[in-house]
């Protein structure tokens, strides 16, 4: 009987076992098929929020899609605008309208026409549908001129127009599979998607319809959660790149085998304050806790250094970039005298932090932070919080006193500090100044570009003075590849070229 | 001729008593033997220590003990199998706690058969135990057979672990407390299997049963014990008409004024069957006695009345 | 015991009931949903308004209980709202990674604890018994995700072995899939090891104490037969219904493990769908689990009759 | 009295092991446990720091003795709430009506059922910060044992002749509950207990480790591995003593409810014999 019972289970066990993989086949198969094609496989922590880029805001879609879809315009390693989808353009005398020229010619990966009507279809869509309409909010009408000409009309003047249409999620779709777009995405990119088990592995293959240049056959994410999976598959050559922390580059930085980029992003970290709140609302108390916070120690101490400290809301990569770092630099005593000032004696002032669950970087941050502050005199309760509750309660319920954060970059000063308009909805810091506002109105409708930057400058001064935020830095992303891959770069906003990637 | 078992002088104790002192018995081939007296006065122990069934806390501290010319206590674990096992059968006090609950009767007889005569298939061995179920007067062999012991009667229990002590060719039987926690009906059943068993076979047999009854009708010779020692030894008739020893003759005179639970009738005569001291030379039953006198503190010895009778006891 | 079937069949679809009413009420207790992790930190009111509408967020939470009733009667566990596919496709896409790897460290964990437990009780006392009882004692105390950690360094920075942390479907690489597979097999089955040891053992001990157990010896049965047959047989009971319990907590998902080393198991794709508060997909797991749990008891409570039909109803029926 | 086993010995061995470093840590520790000290990041251990420092220079030991104690704090009060609540819920679910019963142990599936992280959470949304949420979701996850437990045993002693006689001369069923029925099975009782602290902790430290448990800048072994965790390519070593902390924690109690349980078991085979 026991003998009976031993070789059911096995042959439950080996059923079980081929059913399941029988299941898996056909997603896997494609990836097998591969062998002798060029294949990037990149790591990644987390799956795409689905493949939409118009109902997605998380950056992990758009380092997928931004190889499965075209933007009209991109961007090139400076951040300067270049062509696309649309070879050329012209803005208006006025600056009220764009044309842009598309490349003749252009397929969907499904074989469907990427002409001007596509393109208007597909910013009616983001327009009315997509996630960041409200971005989108200056353009009043599109126009089909003819087969490869679009024009966009504004209903109010916005000079850095032409940038925003650089956005991943600003991507042209075939509307006419929109609604499987999140799971069977269709673009005009160099790629199409062949195969995606979530958690699992997402693969990219060539978009037969695509005739740019292209290094790559296949363009494989891998979700690995843990950083020791992700740096041992690196080693083992099982992954070509990856994303890794400061304390981790020693490990690579030596190897002739791997290539370490890091290169400062376009991204911002900060420790926001809820200006409404008791004793955050005293100018003073804020101006003490960035005098009572040793920015280079954070950044050692969570980063390994690998970050440009920033004394206001602005990435040190962007042309108007001012270095603020000198206002209020580490100085405990001043922290103290200022809190005296605002009436707050020592330990007399109690702040709540929120932290991000699922960013540990913010959660260490915080938590050094936390401890200067302890220091300067200030009491600290911290609370750790699923990023779903930090959404729903702090970002959005503004219930909070401090937390730290990051934004992703953006490539004009308008829509990096438009939060701050103090009737904006993403103004979690409850920041209120008339003069910021007022300063907004006026860059958005001024043309010339010296006064143009003054006011982008200008901006950045009132916000390092009145410090709504501790602002931490700008971070470096460090990706390590083999050294075989070539031509790999990291650009402004989130998204990747693998197309111009090739194996020597 | 050499006797089948000779038990001489066994001496045995757990670690804090001794449970056996100089216990000396013996069987003769093909004699039936009976060993009586109360629960608790070392009968089971007696033969467990002859099937190599003592506790773990329980060792034999001296004396021998040999069986068909082997000595049976030097007999390692893995000699037990050939030199004792396929001589000896054995039906235990519990009889259906002593079949498996889960595999067929079937399997339950003929396992440890076909594991010790090689080349022996399966079915012959099935006949084989049919036939000594028939013999036994079972009915309804092949439904037996292919049932559970859960789907039998208590008498068809006790049949079954008679048959599978007679698989083999066993010289002696040993059947502890072969009757009791049967119905009266059954138990009658059971006795005449053990009888007609008795009549046929020139098997020894070894009874351990305070049902003196049965043990009458059954035994060529009766042995009995109390606290560890043997009290008398004789010949049946010797034994139930003339017994000597007090607790003998109480034995027999409760077994005569009624047929019911002896443990209970026992109490009556008061006290317990000591569990210490049964080391000393004096004598156990003194203090349950109605004849005790000074002496009985004494070194008591076993008295011998006739070639066959002997008693441990002044009177 | 067709009744009997039905009558856990019953209280099975009770329990389900409850959980799932459970859930719902936790995640409409706990904040975010998923239209706000959608729009993040990008992204106005009026979208989330309308992500939310389109969600059928903006609804009552007894009307969304009756939506998804409905749904479940006709058997569809609905789309999640994080990856935009069928829940149930989700769910069995895992449990090609989930079930082997539950069967196979259930499968280790039982037959060592089988042998072992049974030669231990044989010898009670001996060395191996010895042994036996501190793997008992250390197995069921070692943290699993410490264990993994452990392994994890010892693997892969001491012995830099490939391929651990990077799952490959069996289908492409048997050989990757091992490697992927085998250190979290080891992990799970030491974890069930410990209290599936500990009760083979202490039932292999009752066994042998059995009249029959005693009766068999007599006739002279041999050792393996009479420990390996007579005794395992009446003792598995018990460890059978055991590994029934510890089979259903492992098909589960054991989120710790797979996240630890990068399994895409169910136990991971419920802490993203917690996460992302994609509550179709919460919702889908929960009840799949449940199900999951109560179904394997009773197949192992009917397999424990098959192997012991008389074993009393009281046993089955506290399972 | 009776004997000790070895297994007694050896579990109230680790739990002193343990306990002694978290009762002294309410006193004195060697550092202040949340003092960062970015310049001894991942010191190895050294006569300063005997256990060395974390990646905030954090001292290891006077961390480890904070996550200790805050770790028995919470195993005994999740235990204990947990133990009671079971315990009254198996009665009345053993000695009240048939509907209740019903509804109790099925109430008990449904919660043995429900993923702990999930009640972790609610309670966490409910509560807010502090470690009471983990606690109190311990012990939910705790209950379905004790109450299964308590209802099983009283189920059979409820049978049993004592009660029996006892329901013959008119005792109400609260007085036959905890008159009669809870002092027998308090042996039982108190050795699941010990057994079940080793779960607690683990659990809690499972908790912590997913970030759902104590939070900072206070310590726990859960959080302390999941942050070791992270540095495990480079700095290995990090992860070794808040793992051994738990596993000896662990492992005293469960070697602790074992000898227990020999003692009661002993104690009644003496009563027999």
């Amino acid at each position: 009987m026991a003998r009976r019972l031993l070789t059911f289970l096995i042959l439950f066990s080996a059923f079980l076992l081929a059913s399941c993989s029988g299941g898996q086949d056909d997603g896997a198969a494609t990836g097998a098929a591969g062998g002798t094609e060029s294949r990037v496989r990149m790591a990644v922590t987390v799956d795409p929020d689905g493949l939409d880029p118009h109902m997605s805001a998380s950056a992990s879609t758009f380092q997928v899609t931004s190889s499965i879809y075209e933007t009209l315009v991109t961007v090139d390693e400076q951040g300067n605008i270049i062509p696309s989808l649309a070879e050329s353009w012209t803005v208006a005398g006025d600056g009220m309208s764009i044309t842009f020229s598309l490349r003749p010619g252009a397929l969907f990966s499904n074989g469907n026409k990427c002409d001007a009507r596509a393109v208007a279809a597909s910013f009616q869509r983001l327009l009315s549908e997509s996630v960041r309409s409200q971005d989108y909010a200056f353009i009043s009408s599109v126009e089909v001129v003819d087969d490869t000409t679009v024009r966009f009309n504004f209903g109010q003047l916005n000079v850095v127009a032409l940038s925003t249409f650089a956005y991943p999620w600003a991507a042209v779709v075939d509307t006419s599979c929109a609604d499987d777009l999140r799971t069977s995405p269709v673009g005009s990119g160099p790629y199409m998607l062949s195969s995606w088990i979530p958690q699992q592995s997402l693969v990219l293959s060539r978009n037969p319809n695509w005739n740019g240049e292209c290094g790559i056959d296949q363009v494989e994410f891998v979700m690995m959660p843990d950083m020791t999976g992700q740096v041992t598959a690196l080693r083992n050559g099982q992954v070509d790149i990856i994303l890794i922390t400061g304390d981790l580059v020693g490990q690579f930085e030596d190897d002739a085998r791997f290539t370490v980029n890091a290169l400062a992003g376009n991204g911002l970290q900060l420790m926001a304050m809820n200006n409404a709140s008791a004793g955050l609302d005293d100018v003073r108390v804020r101006q003490a806790i960035n005098y009572a916070v040793d920015k280079d120690a954070v950044i050692e101490a969570v980063w390994w250094g690998y970050g440009e400290k920033i004394g206001s809301h602005f990435p040190v990569v962007l042309s108007e970039y001012i270095d603020m770092n000198d206002l209020y630099p580490y100085d405990p005593q001043r922290a103290r005298q200022l809190l005296a000032e605002a009436g707050y004696g020592e330990g007399e002032l109690t702040l709540r932090m929120y932290l991000p669950r699922s960013y540990q970087e913010y959660v260490n941050a915080g938590q050094v932070i936390a401890a200067q502050l302890e220091e300067a005199g200030i009491n600290v309760e911290i609370q750790i919080v699923e990023w779903a509750t930090w959404l729903s309660d702090i970002y959005n319920g503004r219930q909070y006193d401090l937390t730290v954060v990051g934004h992703t970059g953006r490539l004009d000063a308008y829509s990096l500090l438009a939060r701050y308009r103090s009737t904006a909805a993403e103004n979690y810091f409850n920041y209120s100044n008339d003069v910021v506002d007022a300063l907004l109105d006026q860059y958005n409708t001024t043309v010339d570009d010296a006064a143009r930057m003054e006011i982008a400058h200008r901006l950045q001064e009132i916000l390092a003075r009145e410090v709504p935020a501790l602002y931490i830095q700008d971070p470096i992303q460090i990706y390590v590849t083999t050294s075989r891959l070539e031509g790999f770069s990291v650009f402004p906003i989130n998204i990747f070229k693998f197309n111009e990637m090739n194996f020597v | 001729m050499a006797e089948l078992l000779d038990m001489d002088r066994l001496c045995v104790r757990d670690t804090r008593h001794i449970i056996l002192s100089e216990l000396t018995m013996h069987v003769g081939r093909g004699e039936k033997v009976a060993l009586v007296g109360e629960s608790g006065c070392g009968k089971t122990m007696s033969i467990r220590t002859l099937l190599h069934m003592l506790p773990d806390d329980v060792s034999v501290t001296s004396g021998s003990l040999t069986f068909d010319g082997t000595d049976v206590l030097s007999l390692r674990s893995h000699q037990l199998r050939q030199e004792l096992y396929s001589r000896v059968g054995f039906v235990a006090q519990n009889t259906s706690a002593s079949l498996h609950p889960l595999l067929r009767i079937s399997t339950q007889m003929t396992d440890f058969y076909l594991e010790r005569h090689r080349g022996v298939r399966r079915s012959q061995a099935v006949e084989k135990a049919a036939g000594i179920l028939r013999s036994l007067g079972m009915r309804d062999v092949e439904r037996v057979l292919s049932s559970r012991p859960d789907q039998l009667s208590g008498g068809m229990r006790q049949r079954i672990n008679i048959a599978i002590a007679l698989m083999d060719d066993i010289l002696l039987l040993v059947a502890d407390e072969p009757t009791s926690a049967l119905d009266a009906h059954v138990r009658r059943q059971i006795e005449e299997v053990y009888i007609s068993l008795a009549e046929r076979s020139c098997l020894a047999m070894l009874l351990v049963s305070h049902d003196l009854g049965f043990v009458r009708r059954m035994a060529d010779r009766v042995y009995v014990m109390y606290a560890g020692k043997m009290v008398e030894e004789g010949l049946v008739d010797e034994i139930f008409s003339a017994p000597v020893h007090p607790y003998t003759r109480s034995l027999i005179a409760l077994a005569n004024v009624k047929y019911k639970n002896k443990d209970e009738d026992l109490a009556q005569l008061g006290g317990f069957v000591p569990v210490v001291g049964r080391e000393s030379r004096s004598c156990a039953f003194a203090s349950r006695c109605r004849y005790e006198r000074a002496d009985c503190m004494a070194d008591v010895e076993y008295r011998r009345l006739s070639d066959t009778h002997y008693v441990r006891c002044w009177r | 015991m067709g009744k009997y079937v039905l009558g856990r069949i019953a209280s099975a679809l009770v329990v389900m009931l409850l959980v799932s009413i459970l859930t719902f009420l936790v995640l409409d207790l706990i904040p975010g949903n998923a239209a706000i992790v959608a729009v993040g930190v990008e992204g106005s009111a009026e979208t989330l308004a309308r992500l939310e509408a389109g969600l059928g967020l903006d609804r009552s939470l007894p009307q969304r209980i009756a939506d998804y009733y409905r749904g479940l009667i006709s058997l569809d566990l609905g789309t999640s709202s994080y990856y935009a596919q069928d829940v149930w496709s989700l769910i069995k896409q895992r449990l090609g990674v989930t079930i082997p790897l539950a069967l196979l460290s259930t499968a280790i964990s039982f037959s060592c604890a089988l042998i072992l437990g049974s030669l231990a009780a044989y010898r009670r006392g001996g060395l191996l018994d010895g042994i036996c009882r501190t793997i008992v004692q250390l197995a069921g105390s070692i943290p699993s995700f410490w264990l993994s950690l452990l392994l994890l360094i010892l693997f892969s920075s001491v012995f830099s072995v490939a391929g651990i942390g990077d799952y490959v479907p069996p289908s492409v690489s048997i050989r990757g899939y091992v490697t992927a597979v085998f250190l979290p097999v080891i992990v799970l089955a030491v974890g069930q090891l410990g209290p599936m040891l500990r009760l083979v053992r202490s039932s292999m001990i009752t066994s042998l104490g059995e009249d029959w157990y005693a009766s068999a010896r007599v006739k002279g049965l041999g050792r393996g037969r009479l420990i390996f047959v007579y005794a395992l047989r009446h003792a598995i009971s018990g460890p059978l219904t055991l590994c029934g319990n510890q089979l259903a907590k492992l098909l589960g998902g054991t989120a710790i493990v797979e996240s630890i080393f990068s399994l895409p198991g169910l136990g991971r794709l419920f802490l993203t769908a917690v996460e992302m508060r994609d509550l179709q997909l919460v919702q889908g797991i929960v009840i799949f689990i449940t199900a999951l749990v109560v179904l394997m008891n009773l197949v192992f409570d009917i397999l424990v009759h098959l192997v012991n039909p008389a074993a009393d109803s009281r046993e089955a029926g506290g399972a | 009295m009776k004997r000790i086993t070895p297994s007694l010995a050896a579990g109230i061995t680790l739990v002193c092991i343990v306990l002694i470093p978290a009762l002294v840590s309410l006193f004195c520790m060697p550092y202040d446990p949340q003092a960062m000290d970015l310049h001894s990041r991942f010191a190895a251990p050294s006569a300063q720091h005997l256990l060395g420092c974390d990646h905030f220079g954090r001292d290891l030991l006077s961390r480890l003795m904070e996550a200790s104690r805050l770790a028995l704090a919470s195993g005994l009060f999740s235990v204990f709430l947990g133990a009671l609540g079971g315990i009254i819920l198996g009665i009345a679910a053993a000695l009240g009506p048939k509907w209740l019963e019903t509804m109790l142990m099925r109430l008990a599936d449904a919660l043995m059922a429900f993923p702990t992280i999930l009640t972790a959470l609610a309670l966490a949304a409910i509560l807010g910060r502090g470690t009471a949420p983990s606690i109190i979701a311990i012990c939910v996850a705790m209950i379905p044992t004790f109450s299964r437990l308590t209802y099983s045993m009283v189920c059979e002693g409820r049978a049993s002749l004592y009660v029996r006689a006892a329901r013959s001369y008119g005792a109400g069923p609260l007085r036959i509950a905890f008159c009669h029925l809870l002092p027998s099975l308090m042996g039982r009782l108190v050795t699941q207990l010990t057994s079940s602290l080793g779960s607690a902790v683990l659990l809690e430290s499972s908790l912590s480790f997913l970030g759902l448990g104590i939070q900072p800048p206070s310590s726990s072994l859960g959080m302390m591995l999941s942050e070791a965790r992270a540095y495990v390519l480079t700095h290995p070593y990090q992860a070794l003593p808040p793992g051994l902390v738990l596993l000896v924690m662990v492992l005293g109690f469960n070697l602790l409810g074992d000898g227990l349980n020999d003692l009661i078991f002993d104690r009644r085979r003496a009563v027999h014999g």
